[in-house]
């Protein structure tokens, strides 16, 4: 793919960052004068937006198919609101531990995982999955066991806030601050080293490229993003019980970078918006959704491998790129050869 | 655990819609979400309650449609569904059909308060009927009681539901309270003296293990043995070990008809044969028969059911046609049979909320609803405005091995 | 005690293994895992529950109808929805298999979900308990174990003296090279994934008696025969066979002497334990040489 | 003269079996040194021990006489050694540009919190970057390729930017292995040239497997031969060609053919 030519057309496109930051606006300014479903769907949205910008750094840019973002999703919306409920701690506290929780757990988890790959790693972080639901279920002295728990929802500072706009302005604003971060991040040498790791670690490695501490990198990073959407979820909803954080709701998760487009911020924006727009409009739909849900996953792994941000690569000032390069100084005539065939 | 005290939202339902921006500078991405979110906005008519028009009243339903739980929700609905037709083919309430409004919830509280958000505030139903799994429903609860819809739950049996009191939920399910005390006044009618407990730790097995551990214990009772089975297990050997080496007579089993299955055949294979007392999960003890596959191994088996039938009963002839009719691939199961019956006493309420109905007239009807007979049901139906858990009447059900199943006794628990 | 804890952790784990063989064989030819096996095993169950249940056929016809029912839905899930994404990376290829998971669920929902709860299978065999002195058996457990056997023992052949089962084999080892010696990768892969699925309609018509057939089946026996193909290796047959055991065994013993609560985790934390210490599974080569 | 890398009785061995046993050799700084061997002699072994992705099992790897054995690859990296592979390893998902850059890591001081918020520090060290990685481009001669994507380029193209990733770090050592394949035989020349140029104008030294004999024998300064993972002979170029170890062992079967 070569650079573009400036054109009138690529000056008045506007960027991703923009259009990003128009819709959330636009959604900052409808959705509290909405009814309260659409609300809570927008504040859903926010949460899915945090996961999936989360999970593709660990997935998409740094290549680990890791299966455990449910379970710290789950860690974090259950430390959250434990911390909560247990010491009566304000959400403004509870909420970033309960992210460090996940935050350590993720980093934990990574130490193993460094020796695993593809499957095998795949199968190490369903386990833990399916360990931490059976957490979730048995620790009942601690997490309420199956039948969940009620976490007061905190009144906000600013008067007339009600609980539902609060939770929904916190979680819209992480979801910008972190979605932004995230995106700065892959374009600097941390992103680039997740990505070399994904393409090829050996190569990585002889680069200079500490495995170990990339992959814990994006493992504690993607954790924390998955602890802070689960925090919000818990802040949103006012109960949590262990039935949100298992398998479904981690092809859910995977559904949405794959349908957005893996290896892209603009994707895993699109595409937790994309997911959420199928299960909500297919709710009615007398028993389908897993149907649709299911054909949306193939087909959009069959028919757009790259997903939606593959398209919008072709849009002028949408491809994503890491390195905006400046101007090439003017190529020699050439020293070695271009093109060699063996 | 009490509901969290609510803030009033300052949302107002019938807001004036978004004032429409010029956007002529916006790029397309964001007039499509603006719109999309513009039109969402747009408030319902406003003449009468919400969800009735002039010839239709909107009853919304959720419950798991998929999932592993859509037995309690897509089975269940499908029975209200069945009722619903016939009621319009009688010329519906006072002139009006009944359409019913299905939300998938798939049994995750996150779900369940979306679910019941739309059908409130989006599809603007007139009332409730729903409610499949326990925690599901209990994360509904609070969004029901904030926008005060008349509400009858169709299967899920938390006691959380109608106890405490929500003012406007009424349940037709046999609450797990309900059962958990009559199964334990029945292990001790039987003679039992050293009881155990296998359970399933899922929400829905927990939502019967807590209240029947407090049962026992107000009754003075000990478990010998509290074990668990998982609900997609396939061997009970050490569960089955341990509670033979606690020498309980009698068992009382809080499982799904899969890993009771399981449980009932491993105690027969060590010819182990105590009282095994069910509860209305295993509803059908015919299936369950078959289920377990060892022969006589459910002779010492009693179970609970909601309903005074089972499916292949002469009384439910006009009930199976019509679910096969409707949905050819089904057969009359008694999730249907939950739903026949709690839409009876539904449509019951609504007939009686008059041709003008508002909320408040249908809440007060539901709340009156005495003696009132079902097709399906155990007993009569009896609703108080202190006491929404409607259905009291617990059924005793029993086969013999080979032999009919036979209604054994019923409980009508105070 | 002991002795009937084996026994049982024997007859559960030979299910897994019955699941893991299918899985192995997969992975054996295309180097993937198909994440809608035991979906397909679901479905193929159902199919011989409506032969033999709901149209009054024979057993042997029923079992014939399921794994010629898997063999085709195996087929055509390759050619429809696989091939495509074969070539590409792991990620997609697993979420592929996925999205197929969750249309043959919801497919099994609204087509059988509504005839009652749980199906109950006619078992092969007489139901009644065989005591031979401290040894207690349920005969449909000891069929299963012998199905088992009995495929994994056929697969060895297989891939040991027919021309298929060695390019199957050389497929999965080097795609590239298969295809240069003249092998039609693609072939090889569709047969791989309707052998694998015909092998689960047979597992699940030995099953089903023992497991009862409901649309959920399918993920839980995946997760463990999963587990157990990894536990074994991923590419060895007799592994899946110790893995599948192993498992059983584990959960049997969890079971027994620590709490029956500990059953269901038993399996996931011997998991983690294992991939900890043994990161290719226990009957795995050495880690891969890195360069 | 020191040697810039040294290896000491370097063995290595895989369930049993020796790869490697007794390999010694020392290379001064801004040599070529010349690595053949036939097939499966264990020169890529050796390289892969000495940048440590297989550690040995015996003896030692010294760069400037402080040893590296046992440390990690991404450690062996930081030091100033570098190298490329057989089969090309170029980040597909990343542009030309990027790679070359990635090849900075280890010099680069801004961490995930620079990352995250895009700091002043990180900025300036991406600007570095790419105009190092625009420089060692043109060195190559790809730097028309810039904005390409990795994955586009022909397998000899791939090579280029290969080497330009190594060398954009400025490492002291550099270990090549096979560069010229996907090259066709007449621009054998101007990987001939290029090697040259890095030793010369960057003094780096260069460790080079390469099956065209050709070549090997024309850039390198001395060779070290490998027959079945140790050393048969070593030398200058012409005294390795008529050692009549190395004939028997090797040239006498491949070198005409």
């Amino acid at each position: 793919m070569s650079a573009r030519p400036e054109t009138l057309l690529t000056r008045l496109m506007p960027r991703p960052i923009w259009v990003g930051l128009v819709a959330a606006a636009l959604l900052a300014v409808l959705a509290p004068q909405a009814n309260s479903y659409l609300l809570f769907v927008a504040n859903q949205l926010c949460i899915y937006v945090i996961l999936a910008v989360g999970l593709n750094l660990l997935v998409g840019y740094t290549g680990q198919l890791a299966f455990a973002h449910a379970a710290l999703f789950g860690i974090g919306a259950y430390g959250t609101a434990l911390l909560k409920v247990h010491f009566g701690l304000p959400f403004i506290v509870t909420l970033p531990a309960g992210a460090l929780l996940a935050t350590v757990v993720g980093l934990a988890i990574s130490l193993p995982a460094l020796r695993l790959t593809g499957l095998y790693l795949t199968l190490a972080t369903l386990a833990f999955a399916q360990f931490t639901l059976w957490v979730f279920l048995h620790w009942e002295g601690v997490t309420f066991g199956a039948g969940g728990f009620r976490v007061p929802r905190p009144d906000w500072l600013l008067p007339g806030l009600s609980p539902d706009v609060g939770s929904f302005a916190l979680a819209l604003l992480l979801a910008i601050v972190m979605t932004l971060a995230a995106a700065s991040l892959v374009r600097s040498n941390t992103g680039r080293a997740m990505i070399a790791v994904r393409d090829g670690e050996v190569a990585a490695e002889a680069l200079g490229i500490d495995l170990l501490r990339t992959k814990a990198t994006a493992f504690g990073l993607s954790a924390f993003y998955a602890g802070t959407a689960g925090g919000l979820q818990a802040l949103m909803l006012g109960y949590v019980a262990p039935e949100s954080f298992d398998l479904f709701h981690m092809a859910l998760m995977k559904a949405m970078i794959v349908v957005g487009g893996m290896g892209s911020i603009v994707g895993s924006v699109i595409g937790a918006g994309a997911v959420l727009f199928l299960l909500e409009g297919l709710r009615a739909f007398k028993g389908a959704q897993e149907i649709a849900f299911g054909l949306l996953l193939m087909g959009a792994v069959i028919f757009f491998p790259r997903g939606v941000a593959g398209w919008l690569q072709a849009l002028p000032g949408w491809a994503e790129r890491y390195l905006r390069t400046a101007p090439p100084p003017a190529p020699e005539p050439d020293a070695v050869p271009e093109e060699a065939k063996p | 655990m009490p509901p969290a005290p609510r803030v009033a939202p300052p949302v107002n339902p019938h807001s004036a819609p978004a004032e429409t921006e010029p956007m002529r500078r916006l790029s397309l991405l964001v007039s499509v979400a603006a719109a999309m979110l513009a039109a969402a906005t747009l408030p319902a008519r406003a003449q009468g309650a919400p969800g009735v028009t002039a010839d239709s009243i909107r009853i919304g339903s959720f419950g798991p449609l998929t999932g592993p739980g859509y037995l309690y929700g897509r089975l269940v609905m499908n029975g209200v569904e069945a009722v619903f037709d016939r009621v319009n083919a009688q010329g519906g309430i006072h002139g009006r059909r009944l359409v019913l409004t299905r939300e998938d919830d798939r049994c995750e509280p996150a779900a369940a308060i979306a679910a019941t958000r739309k059908l409130i505030h989006q599809d603007q139903v007139f009332a409730i009927i729903g409610g499949g799994c326990s925690n599901a429903a209990l994360a509904a609860r609070g969004e029901i009681e904030q926008a005060s819809v008349p509400t009858v739950i169709f299967a899920a049996v938390a006691d959380g539901l109608t106890t405490p009191r929500a003012p406007t939920i009424v349940s037709t399910a046999l609450t797990s309270g309900l059962e958990g005390v009559a199964q334990v006044a029945y292990a001790q009618q039987q003679g039992a003296r050293r009881i155990a407990v296998v359970s399933m730790r899922d929400a829905w097995g927990r939502s019967r293990y807590t209240p029947l551990m407090e049962e026992l214990k107000r009754r003075g009772i000990t478990p010998v043995a509290d074990e668990e089975v998982s609900p997609d297990a396939n061997d009970a050997t050490a569960q089955v070990l341990r509670l033979r080496q606690a020498n309980a007579d009698a068992v009382i089993l809080l499982l799904y008809p899969k890993p009771g299955a399981v449980f009932l055949r491993d105690a027969a294979k060590f010819g182990y044969r105590p009282l095994v007392i069910g509860q209305s999960g295993i509803a059908d003890p015919a299936a369950f028969e078959e289920q377990v596959g060892v022969p006589g191994a459910t002779a010492r088996f009693v179970t609970i059911s909601q309903v005074r039938f089972t499916p292949e009963s002469p009384e439910m002839a006009g009930w199976r046609e019509a679910i096969q009719a409707k949905y050819p691939s089904d057969r009359l199961s008694v999730f249907n049979m939950f739903g026949i019956g709690s839409a009876q006493v539904l449509v019951e309420a609504l007939r009686q909320a008059g041709p003008n109905p508002t909320r408040e007239a249908l809440m007060q009807a539901l709340n009156g609803v005495t003696n009132l007979g079902t097709d399906t049901y155990g007993g009569p139906i009896t609703c108080t405005p202190t006491d929404g858990r409607c259905n009291r009447t617990v059924v005793w059900i029993q086969k013999e091995p080979g032999g009919p199943i036979r209604i054994v006794g019923t409980t009508a628990v105070e | 005690m002991l002795s009937y804890l084996l026994l049982s952790g024997i007859s559960t784990g030979a299910i897994y293994a019955l699941v893991a063989l299918g899985i192995v064989l997969v992975y054996k030819a295309t180097g993937t895992i198909n994440f809608a096996h035991g979906d397909q095993l679901m479905i193929a169950g159902f199919l011989a529950w409506t032969l033999h249940v709901g149209l009054g056929l024979p057993y042997l016809v029923a079992m014939a109808g399921a794994v010629a029912g898997g063999f085709v839905l195996g087929a055509l899930a390759e050619r429809i929805g696989f091939r495509a994404v074969l070539r590409g990376n792991l990620v997609n290829v697993v979420l592929a298999t996925l999205g197929l998971a969750f249309v043959l669920k919801g497919v099994a929902r609204l087509t059988w979900g509504g005839i009652s709860d749980y199906l109950a299978f006619p078992p092969l065999v007489p139901p009644d308990p065989i005591i031979i002195g401290d040894i207690i058996l349920l005969p449909q457990q000891l069929v299963v174990t012998a199905g088992a056997l009995a495929v994994m023992g056929a697969f060895a052949l297989f891939f040991r003296f027919t021309t298929m089962g060695k390019a199957m084999q050389a497929t999965a080892d080097n795609p590239k090279a298969a295809r240069l010696v003249g092998i039609r990768v693609e072939n090889i892969h569709m047969l791989a994934f309707a052998v694998g699925s015909a092998v689960a309609g047979a597992g699940a018509a030995l099953m089903a008696p023992v497991t009862l057939l409901y649309p959920d089946i399918g993920f839980m026996l995946f997760i463990k025969g999963f587990a157990a193909a990894v536990l074994g290796g991923l590419t060895s047959l007799p592994g899946a066979l110790l893995g599948g055991l192993a498992i059983g065994v584990v959960e049997a013993l969890a079971g027994g002497y620590i709490d029956s609560s500990a059953i269901e985790v038993s399996a996931f934390v011997a998991i983690m334990a294992t991939l900890i210490l043994r990161p290719r599974g226990l009957l795995g080569g050495p880690p891969p040489r890195r360069a | 003269m020191t040697a810039r890398i040294a290896v000491e009785g370097l063995g290595l061995s895989f369930g049993g079996v020796a790869a490697l046993s007794g390999v010694t050799m020392a290379v001064p700084p801004a040599e070529i040194r010349g690595i053949i061997g036939p097939n499966g002699a264990g020169k890529t072994t050796l390289l892969n021990a000495i940048c440590g992705i297989v550690p040995p099992t015996e003896g030692r790897v010294l760069l400037d006489g402080q040893p590296i054995t046992g440390l990690k690859p991404s450690a062996i990296a930081a030091r100033g050694l570098r190298r490329t592979f057989q089969t090309s390893a170029l980040f597909g998902g990343l542009t030309v540009l990027e790679n070359v850059v990635t090849g900075l890591h280890t010099g680069l001081r801004a961490g995930l919190l620079d990352g995250i918020l895009g700091s002043r520090r990180l900025r300036a060290e991406e600007a570095e970057g790419i105009e190092k990685a625009h420089r060692v481009l043109e060195f190559v001669g790809m730097a028309g390729f810039a904005d390409r994507r990795a994955s586009a380029l022909s397998f000899g193209q791939q090579r280029l930017v290969e080497i330009a990733r190594a060398l954009v770090s400025e490492p002291s050592v550099v270990l090549l292995d096979e560069p010229a394949v996907g090259l066709s035989l007449n621009r054998l020349s101007d990987i001939d040239r290029l090697l040259r140029r890095i030793r010369d104008e960057r003094g780096v030294t260069l460790l080079l497997i390469e099956h065209v004999i050709r070549l090997v024998m024309e850039v390198s300064d001395s060779i070290t031969v490998l027959a079945a993972g140790t050393v048969i002979a070593e030398g200058r170029p012409e005294q390795v060609r008529q050692d009549p170890a190395v004939v028997t062992a090797y040239l006498g079967t491949a070198v005409h053919a």
